[in-house]
């Protein structure tokens, strides 16, 4: 199951203090699907204010980017810039 | 702006009337550096503006009596031009031209920069240790002032109703005599001096200082001319004593404030530092003239 | 408020235009004249995008009344091309990538013109400091002075 | 120049890495170019805004009626002619913004927030007309106490400047509301732990202040809004979508009725990636039936528009004697200005990503002030880390008596390796700039007395997302290239340079436009260095369709298949042993035929943009310290990063030296000067001091190409990260002088001269 990783207090706020969770999906849309029926709201807190890195590889706004089932998933902070 | 009126009068006495007749709102226009910056920050009051740059005589510099006249609009790139002036002296010239940009200099003045009043004036310390004058054209005709009689208090003059500065004189130079001037900015140009220091002095035949003006810039309410500090200078030959002396003179004649552009502690130490700095330089010269 | 007649010369050609007691030339190139390409960047001559040359001498057109305009000669950016070519130093500007946003430009280019015709041959400190009064934020103004030098080069080549 | 690395001989690419000249570049260099402020329409109103004096003020009302009077006066506009917005979180592209925040700051409502904060705004026939109006628009302010300094404001006994504010990112909601918007904290591994195994821990305090974007063309635009509710917009800005969208949003009209076009822009750096002017104009030219033309004073841009954060800092380190790093602890507290919304996000990932650090805690606090809402600078946040950050490392390589770079090198990140903030890198150049700068002539060259030389790093994300571009050919076989994105620093010719070499034309032949609102897409603004990133993908990619076109088309006029046909020096040529008569068809030739052969030759690409690939830059730093007048001379500057790849070299020098030469001043002399009122004291060019000409070396660029394999020809982002480690590279410079720490920015005469003093 491809491993989610929410680093920052922000995120951790949502799921109780978790860092790591395991969520059953193959597409981005499916995990942040998931994360907001197990931890209301973080789904969408995920898809306004977190950027989403798959395996090392930054994701903006990419719900059809797939996952692996070793997958690790890095949620933090949007970026924006000058 | 919207009451603004602008005229530009062919003579002297016109200009006086005009700027007499326009009270205290009326404003005299050399190079308009500092003028139309006050305009359009609203920190005056709008009035007649007096164009003074189309009088005979207003703008240029001559060479009389030994010494130099330098028209009161005459502008910075003009002086810095000027190579008999700037032979004699550097001082003031050097002082004229690090008012303000390249651009400024194509504008601005020493009557202005004398009659903005200025602390902080470049000019003005090198004018005062130049022992220059000021001839003064008002309702009542002329009369001449000693340079560091123009500015009473920050932003202030002791120009009477009507009046205005037509030109600045220097002195002839004795031999063995030269000036310098320096100032202290955050950065390398486009600044308004921190502190500036001026310093004028003559060397006798054995090349000891017999005569030393010490002006200061910025370290007071108006531009400083420290007897003690020249009394430092007076009788060496500008060595490590009478530098020490000196730098001690200069701070000890500060009564600076603190601002956005420098505390008055670090203001009072910059002017040691420059007196000792500009003392130097203007003592090499004078030797060179020997 | 009353509006007063001005006639000038710019870029070689006469001009007479009204402009308010209050106006400068700035406002005068840009709003009567539509020469829009002297920038106002500050209003109070530390930014130099207004810069233009007066009978010979650079200045900043937003410290100039347009009333003291009157009989003299002007030039500005508009006027710096002959025609279609190019100034050498409007070529180096662009052979060098002298210039990111170019809103700085004109007024940087006026004023190394007026260096170039008072010094054919400046130093890389005499150029930086003649153009101290021209901020450019985009550059660091390293190629600003390179390709000003540059040009100082070519220009004395065409000479001999 | 800097030594780039030069194309391979045997590279294919024609186009891409050499030194065009810029397209637009006779425009600018003959003042034609169109600036925000350069734009008139027939019957235009002057636009002014009437500001608060005060920082901080409760407006008891607002009395127009004599402004009205005013013969010319045709509109003025308050809060009470725009909605009074939901709070609501607008991922506008970029970093998120509350639209009730962006509204409030366009315009007060209820209470002004800093000085220069808008109250009111005008429009009349003319400027004099307008200034009275300004005059006559009386507001009655009850005066609250303010607060600026960032830990003041931190303070529970602070002035609170909302009352519905209440920290987020605590274990527990809090009762009472504060200025801390928010608590962010970024942790990995056993700091404790770390501390424990650390033969040296090095802690330092740092203080930056709030310092200014700084470009030169002030704010400025026109608007015309028709009767029917079609709205035109001209205006400077960072992205025309943004505007829209914005505008949009403040005045609740349809997207579809808001027609934006961008003018020229004259610099942004960040502070150009919000609205402050053209919602107003819009109400004011619907309500006055007029276009309304706005233009900020110097001393508005200043007051008024976005600086970025000033802050206080604390870092703790931990390393081994032979200089491993143990443990960061990194608490930064940034100013936010009047609203929610720091860059302290992106300081506290950017802080430690060049480092390879087991244990940390990075703590971000998030605070508002009563100064003006900070906007986006160039790398938002990661210089005032950084500063932080390299100082402290400066100071643990001096406690270890180690080289500053090697000790960098030793603790440095490199691909497959977790960054800070989550990530595994990939295909990164971080040590490949360290080296370029340890190798260099520079970092071996003879120092004098009161001299230093300084070294820093830094690290920026670099962004992609949403971007559209669009390549058609003409009938001639030239092409022009249609992108969504405003040109900051010379975007378009490398926009122009990709599709001129996919097509095979030569670059002349190839004009790139940027398009209004109505005419292109929808793409991001232009920040984040993600324009020649993400647009350029988007242009290569619609290059790529008309190549593909092309064969078709060729292979039908041969008679056999697309794969039959190849593509090369912009010419279609046939591989069909059985055609060997058939001689190559030009593009000029294809567009020629392009009636018969399926029509206009077009292609539009939209994308969002993935795999940024990161920037790391390391900068080396000589100064000159007058230790009697406490000033700096910046000697010498050497600036090295990883840009993936040049697309035009002469161009990624510029933003190199640029963004060096920003740092500097911020280093040096730039900060926001408030006198006891709160009222700010410098603003204006002369006190506010960028710098000058004078005031700068020649600085060197040195490009590292690190190929990024997401893009099409290997660009990562470059605008943003060269103005991370100059802040730190003179510090460490200056530290190196005086051998005495400065921790609080700017370096300016009188703080050095005392610390001189009192060393």
């Amino acid at each position: 199951m491809p491993r989610v990783v929410a680093i920052g207090s922000a995120a951790r706020a949502f799921t109780g203090g978790a860092g790591e969770i395991e969520v059953e999906a193959s597409t981005v849309a499916q995990m942040i699907a998931v994360l907001e029926s197990r931890f209301p709201g973080f789904g969408d807190h995920v898809e306004r204010r977190m950027a989403i890195a798959i395996d090392g590889e930054i994701h903006q706004d990419a719900d059809g980017a797939i996952l692996n089932p070793h997958s690790e998933v890095y949620l933090f902070p949007r970026i924006g810039g000058g | 702006m919207s009451q603004l009126d602008y005229v530009a009068p062919a003579s002297a006495e016109e200009a006086a009337r005009a700027l007499a007749a326009g009270g205290t709102l009326a404003k005299v226009l050399a190079g308009g550096t500092d003028l139309l910056v006050q305009l359009r920050a609203g920190r005056l009051a709008p009035g007649t503006i007096v164009d003074v740059k189309r009088i005979p005589g207003v703008i240029g510099i001559r060479e009389e009596d030994g010494g130099f006249v330098i028209g009161g609009a005459t502008p910075g790139a003009l002086i810095g031009e000027h190579e008999a002036l700037t032979r004699a002296w550097p001082g003031v010239v050097e002082a004229a031209t690090l008012i303000g940009s390249t651009q400024i200099q194509g504008r601005a003045s020493l009557a202005g920069n004398l009659c903005n009043a200025s602390p902080a004036a470049d000019s003005v310390p090198a004018l005062i240790a130049a022992s220059a004058t000021c001839v003064v054209v008002g309702p009542e005709g002329r009369r001449t002032v000693a340079a560091d009689a123009i500015a009473v208090a920050p932003g202030l003059t002791s120009l009477g109703p009507g009046e205005f500065v037509f030109e600045i004189r220097l002195p002839p130079r004795p031999p063995r005599s030269a000036d310098a001037y320096l100032r202290s900015i955050p950065r390398t140009e486009m600044d308004i001096a921190v502190v500036g220091a001026g310093v004028n002095l003559s060397l006798d035949a054995g090349g000891l200082v017999c005569e030393a003006r010490v002006a200061l810039g910025a370290v007071a309410p108006t531009v400083i001319l420290s007897e003690a500090a020249a009394a430092a200078l007076v009788g060496t030959r500008v060595d490590e004593a009478a530098l020490a002396n000196l730098d001690a003179a200069a701070r000890e004649a500060c009564s600076p404030i603190s601002d956005k552009r420098g505390t008055a502690l670090f203001r009072t130490k910059i002017a040691g530092v420059l007196a000792r700095r500009t003392a130097i330089i203007a003592f090499a010269r004078a030797g060179e003239r020997a | 408020m009353i509006r007063r007649h001005v006639s000038a010369t710019v870029n070689g050609d006469p001009v007479e235009f009204l402009s308010h007691p209050g106006a400068t030339l700035l406002d005068a190139l840009r709003d009567e004249l539509s020469l829009t390409g002297s920038k106002e960047g500050c209003g109070s001559g530390d930014c130099g995008a207004c810069s233009v040359i007066v009978d010979g001498r650079l200045i900043c057109s937003c410290l100039m009344l347009a009333a003291e305009a009157e009989g003299r000669r002007i030039q500005t950016i508009e006027g710096m091309a002959d025609g279609s070519a190019l100034h050498p130093l409007q070529q180096k500007f662009l052979d060098h990538a002298a210039l990111q946003c170019g809103f700085c430009t004109p007024g940087i280019l006026m004023a190394a013109k007026a260096l170039l015709e008072a010094n054919p041959e400046p130093t890389e400190t005499e150029t930086r400091y003649w153009l101290a009064g021209n901020l450019c934020r985009c550059t660091g103004y390293d190629k600003i002075v390179r390709a000003v030098m540059d040009a100082a080069a070519e220009m004395r080549q065409v000479r001999v | 120049m800097s030594d780039v690395l030069e194309r391979p001989a045997d590279s294919p690419l024609k186009v891409v890495g050499t030194r065009p000249i810029r397209p637009d570049g006779v425009d600018k260099v003959t003042g034609a170019a169109t600036f925000g402020a350069d734009f008139s329409m027939p019957g235009m109103l002057v636009g002014k805004i009437k500001r608060s004096p005060h920082a901080h003020a409760r407006i008891v009302s607002i009395e127009t009626k004599r402004a009205r009077a005013v013969a010319g006066v045709k509109a003025i506009v308050t809060a009470a002619d725009f909605p009074d917005l939901a709070s609501e979180e607008y991922e506008g592209g970029e970093s998120a913004s509350n639209l009730r925040d962006l509204s409030l700051n366009c315009m007060a409502r209820g209470k002004a927030l800093y000085d220069g904060h808008a109250v009111a705004a005008v429009a009349a026939t003319t400027a004099a007309a307008a200034d009275e109006a300004l005059e006559l628009i009386e507001v009655t302010y009850e005066v609250l106490p303010h607060v600026i300094d960032v830990e003041e404001a931190m303070s529970h006994d602070a002035p609170v400047l909302h009352a519905h504010l209440f920290t987020e990112g605590l274990e527990t909601r809090p009762e009472t509301p504060s200025n801390i918007a928010q608590k962010n904290e970024l942790a990995r591994g056993d700091l404790a732990a770390g501390f424990a195994a650390a033969d040296v821990v090095m802690e330092g305090r740092y203080t930056t202040a709030a310092v200014h974007q700084g470009y030169i063309e002030p704010h400025a635009c026109v608007a015309a809004f028709a009767p029917d509710g079609q709205c035109q917009v001209w205006s400077s800005s960072q992205g025309q979508f943004m505007v829209r969208t914005y505008c949009a949003k403040v005045l609740g009209l349809e997207a579809s009725n808001i027609r934006v076009t961008p003018a020229e822009i004259g610099g942004g750096f960040g502070g150009k990636t919000t609205v402050y002017l053209e919602p107003l104009a819009l109400a004011l030219s619907r309500q006055s039936g007029a276009p309304v033309k706005m233009v900020m004073s110097r001393e508005e841009v200043f007051r008024a528009t976005g600086p970025t954060s000033g802050a206080v800092m604390e870092v703790t380190l931990g390393a081994t004697a032979d200089g491993r790093i143990t443990a960061a602890d990194v608490v930064l507290k940034y100013q936010a200005g009047a609203f929610p919304g720091s860059p302290v996000g992106a300081g506290s990932m950017t802080a430690l990503a060049c480092y390879d650090i087991e244990n940390f805690h990075i703590t971000g606090y998030d605070v508002v002030t009563n100064s003006p809402k900070v906007a986006a600078y160039r790398a938002p946040g990661a210089p005032i880390s950084a500063f932080a950050v390299e100082s402290a490392i400066d100071e643990l390589a001096l406690k270890l008596c180690m080289d500053p770079i090697a000790l960098r090198e030793k603790n440095a990140v490199r691909d497959g390796v977790k960054a800070a903030y989550g990530p595994t890198y990939r295909n990164i150049g971080y040590v490949e700039t360290l080296e370029a700068i340890r190798d260099h002539p520079h970092y071996r060259a003879p120092i004098g007395p009161n001299q230093g030389r300084g070294v820093a790093v830094g690290f920026w994300f670099n962004i992609g997302g949403e971007s559209t571009a669009a390549v058609h050919v003409n009938e001639d076989g030239s092409a022009v290239v249609v992108t969504g994105n405003p040109d900051i620093g010379g975007s378009r010719v490398s926009m122009a340079m990709m599709a001129a070499e996919v097509l095979g034309l030569p670059i002349e032949k190839v004009r790139p436009i940027v398009a209004d609102t109505a005419s292109i897409g929808f793409s991001m603004l232009t920040g984040g260095s993600r324009t020649t990133f993400a647009t350029g993908m988007a242009v290569t990619q619609a290059a790529r369709k008309i190549v593909a076109d092309l064969k078709q088309r060729a292979a039908g006029i041969w008679s056999v298949a697309a794969e039959a046909v190849e593509w090369k020096d912009g010419a279609a040529h046939c591989l069909d042993p059985a055609k060997a008569d058939a001689q190559p068809l030009s593009l000029a030739a294809l567009a020629a035929r392009s009636a018969r052969t399926g029509g206009p030759i077009t292609a539009e690409v939209s994308l969002t943009a993935q795999g940024a690939g990161p920037g790391f830059a390391a900068h080396i730093c000589d100064v000159e310290v007058d230790p009697e007048t406490g000033h700096v001379t910046i000697l010498r500057y050497t600036a090295a990063q990883d840009v993936g790849r040049a697309i035009h070299p002469a161009y990624v020098e510029g933003q190199i030296q640029g963004g060096v030469a920003q740092g500097i001043g911020w280093a040096l002399n730039e900060e926001y000067v408030f006198d006891r009122l709160g009222r700010m004291e410098n603003a204006g060019f002369l006190d506010y001091r960028v710098p000058v000409a004078s005031d700068l070396p020649m600085i060197e660029p040195i490009i590292v190409e690190v190929a990024n394999p997401r893009h099409p020809f290997g660009a990562k982002g470059v605008g943003e990260a060269p103005i991370v480690p100059p802040l730190a590279a003179v510090a460490n410079a200056v530290r190196r002088a005086i051998g005495v720490r400065m921790t609080d920015l700017p370096l300016s005469p009188p703080k050095i001269r005392a610390v001189i003093d009192a060393r």
